[in-house]
């Protein structure tokens, strides 16, 4: 039995209070690129209090299937990201994934497919998931490298489905089946 | 894709009316033989307006599904049957009961229960399903085990009923046992509907 | 005859305290062997938040046929873990119970046994109920050896009852009569 | 008029302070030996949040439950109420927990049932109280009768504990009974 289930090589997943997920993302909010990356939402500078009673709404309402987590490191233990399995506990044993490393300076070092990695392993090894999705946007190119070396597949998108700065991007759909992600982690 | 699924031979599944079913589930629950075989509660007379709460506050959830069991020669309510599914997604728990006396030992429960199974099996992807029936109600336990059923256990003396102790005899039945049981011929020799079919794949097209 | 019910020698049980004991089980649940090894449910980290809206829940669910201990050490009061016992059936004198030691540092120190003793006490002498009834899992082959040597037998095997790493377990059902507690105690 | 009807000779009762009170309270529901004489209920450690939520709810008018402090040393040393009470009959119940040890068996109760009593018939106007102690607890049994409490019947084996069964004996004052206990 696998003990160290939600533990990778650079962070592992814990769980927070409504009142730290408002807290992080408000401090994130204030960096716009993150959250064009992250969420197709118009990004909005947000304050703590009003950031957390939103998650605190979310937790109350809370789905069986749902499994938010906030990212930490392991060398100092500092949060520096959230993510989560969504609609996990459905009969066609899929579910969809979302990660988000909030910290700038930590990007393109590794910590986000790590943490991703970690929320693959829970969901096939803990969930006995089938397949996991994820939706990305096209200009966030640095991700989808990465989703592609952990071994997610393109598996179609929408032209044009997103607009922002002026342009129109591709709303991106990837996934990868369980023993795609046994063999890749063999 | 089979638009019968919820059909049995002599039974078919059907959403529950709280308004219409309650005022027939209340004449059920005044017969306390009926109340000992389908519950372990104290018996007492329900009125229509807590079967009608009864009825609303379960069944609405994906993981609790509550049928209604109606004949399908003339549409009557004889019974309900329900699933609880366990958060990992792999075991349901189920309950039957028959409420109308005059359908006890004819068949219609063992028919719903099949019905039930091949939702749990075909549908709802389950690895398994379990139930728990009371040592003194051995006709369920006949049906249960026509159905495929293994006995897995008894819980000891679990009841106090009747001026005496019962144990709760619990059985269960996993996807290959039952893949094994809907595939051997059935023992009344009654037809074999495509879903009974030897060939594993039920995604073949119906009558291939 | 034993007159307090809720002192032992090394232990003793406490009401649960939302505020002290929330944060002590939120730990717990980081740890996956303490979950995977409690419950055949997803094991996820949960955040006092979490940890608060269960217990209200389950309290609300049960009303006052819901016996909730936390099992505090007696040299520093700390939380070593919880027990309960749940789904009490009073016309048969049956309840169910659960009991949890939270972190690995605090196992196979005594705390288990002295706490089971101390609820079969409360359960057959307080609550004068019929049997108890605990579960476990196939690989928890220490809470297995624990039910045994505290006179536990084995009534039900549910065939591959739960899934982890992979693979199927079967679920496991315990059972003690009041009496042979009794005469094993005698 | 009697404006010292909440002083006795030892104590003296004092409206519940929900902020103080319940840490006692939770403290003395652990003294399980002491609980399972007070109460027929399952005892169950229930906590001083718990405590205090029931000490703030609303008091009714069927029940006046007090907090009793020994006079000397100002302590809260335990509790004592006038509880269902029917207006209409005339009659009520007395209840009363000493949950300090050490204060047990030198009178402080007896002295707090005392004012318990007068606050019934002076103050509440009852015709009568009422009370149910274990057949077993000799010295509860001792100091109601010295307060003029007269047996008046037993529920046989109805307190079941330890696989034991106990009888439970009800008693019972007048108020004739206590003028004239009084007067004297």
């Amino acid at each position: 039995m696998d003990n160290q289930l939600l533990t990778g090589k650079l962070t592992r997943l814990v769980a927070g209070d409504p009142d730290k997920f408002g807290e992080l993302n408000a401090k994130w909010s204030h960096d716009s690129e993150f959250f064009m990356l992250f969420d197709s939402d118009p990004v909005m500078v947000r304050d703590a209090k009003r950031s957390g009673q939103f998650f605190r709404e979310r937790a109350e309402k809370e789905r069986p299937g749902a499994f938010p987590f906030l990212v930490q490191t392991l060398e100092d233990e500092r949060l520096i990201g959230e993510g989560g399995l969504w609609n996990a506990l459905s009969s066609n044993r899929d579910a969809w994934v979302s990660i988000g490393i909030g910290e700038r300076e930590l990007w393109g070092k590794g910590y986000g497919s790590d943490a991703l990695n970690v929320m693959l392993r829970f969901a096939f090894r803990e969930l006995n998931l089938h397949r996991v999705n994820l939706v990305t946007f096209e200009y966030n190119r640095r991700a989808i490298r990465a989703y592609e070396k952990l071994g997610f597949v393109h598996e179609g998108k929408i032209r044009g489905g997103m607009r922002r700065s002026h342009q129109r991007w591709a709303i991106v759909f990837m996934g990868i089946l369980r023993d795609e992600w046994e063999s890749a982690n063999r | 894709m089979d638009n019968r699924l919820f059909t049995g031979e002599l039974t078919k599944l059907t959403a529950c009316n709280p308004e219409s079913d309650a005022k027939i589930m209340e004449v059920w629950h005044r017969d306390t033989e009926f109340f000992r075989l389908a519950y372990g509660r104290i018996a007492q007379p329900w009125s229509v307006e807590h079967i009608k709460k009864r009825i609303e506050n379960h069944g609405g959830e994906v993981n609790e599904p509550v049928f209604a069991i109606r004949t399908l020669a003339d549409d009557k309510l004889i019974g309900q049957i329900g699933l609880w599914i366990e958060p990992s997604q792999v075991e349901g728990f189920v309950w039957i009961l028959i409420g109308e006396r005059d359908y006890w030992g004819r068949g219609f429960g063992t028919d719903a229960m099949r019905v039930l199974l091949r939702y749990a099996f075909r549908e709802l992807n389950l690895h398994r399903v379990v139930l728990r029936v009371f040592a003194f109600n051995t006709r369920a336990i006949r049906s249960y085990e026509k159905v495929g059923y293994v006995h897995e256990g008894r819980v000891r003396n679990a009841l106090n009923r009747m001026g005496q102790r019962w144990d709760e005899v619990w059985m269960g039945i996993t996807r290959s046992d039952w893949e094994r049981q809907s595939a051997a011929p059935k023992n009344r020799g009654e037809n074999n509907d495509e879903y009974d079919n030897r060939s594993a794949g039920y995604i073949k097209p119906v009558g291939a | 005859m034993i007159l307090q019910l809720f002192e032992g020698e090394k232990i003793r049980f406490a009401a649960f305290d939302a505020d002290k004991d929330a944060e002590a089980l939120s730990k717990w649940t980081h740890d996956p062997e303490y979950m995977r090894l409690l419950s055949p449910d997803p094991a996820r980290p949960l955040a006092p938040f979490h940890i608060k809206k269960r217990f209200e829940e389950m309290e609300k669910e049960a009303g006052r046929d819901f016996y909730y201990f936390v099992i505090r050490a007696r040299e520093d009061d700390r939380a070593l873990g919880f027990t309960h016992l749940r789904w009490i059936e009073w016309n048969h004198g049956n309840a169910h119970f659960d009991m949890g030691i939270g972190s690995a540092s605090d196992r196979g120190k005594g705390y288990g046994s002295e706490a089971l003793q101390m609820l079969f006490r409360y359960a057959f002498e307080e609550l004068n109920l019929y049997r108890l009834t605990g579960h476990t899992m196939e690989y928890n082959t220490g809470a297995q050896k624990f039910l045994l040597k505290h006179g536990f037998q084995l009534e039900v095997r549910r065939r591959e009852a739960l899934q982890r790493e992979g693979r199927y377990w079967d679920g496991l059902t315990y059972g003690i009569l009041a009496d042979e507690w009794a005469n094993a105690n005698r | 008029m009697d404006n010292q009807l909440f002083n006795g000779t030892l104590v003296r009762l004092a409206i519940e302070n929900p902020e103080t009170d319940a840490a006692s309270l939770a403290r003395w529901e652990r003294d399980t030996e002491f609980e399972r004489v007070l109460s027929h209920k399952p005892v169950f450690p229930s906590g001083q949040k718990k405590w205090r939520e029931r000490l703030e709810e609303a008091p009714d008018e069927r029940q006046f439950w007090f907090s009793v402090f020994a006079l000397a040393e100002d302590k809260l040393i335990g509790f004592v109420g006038i509880f269902m009470v029917r207006q209409q009959h005339g009659d009520c119940m007395v209840g009363i927990g000493m949950g300090e040890p050490e204060f047990r068996g030198k009178g402080y109760g007896t002295d707090a049932l005392r004012l318990a009593l007068r606050f019934a018939f002076r103050e509440l106007n009852m015709h009568r109280v009422a009370l149910m102690v274990l057949a077993t607890n000799a010295r509860a049994i001792r100091s109601y009768e010295k307060c003029g409490f007269v047996r008046e019947g037993v529920t046989r084996g109805a307190d079941y504990r330890d696989r034991i069964r106990r009888d439970v004996i009800s008693m019972g004052i007048l108020r004739s009974e206590w003028e004239r206990a009084n007067s004297r």
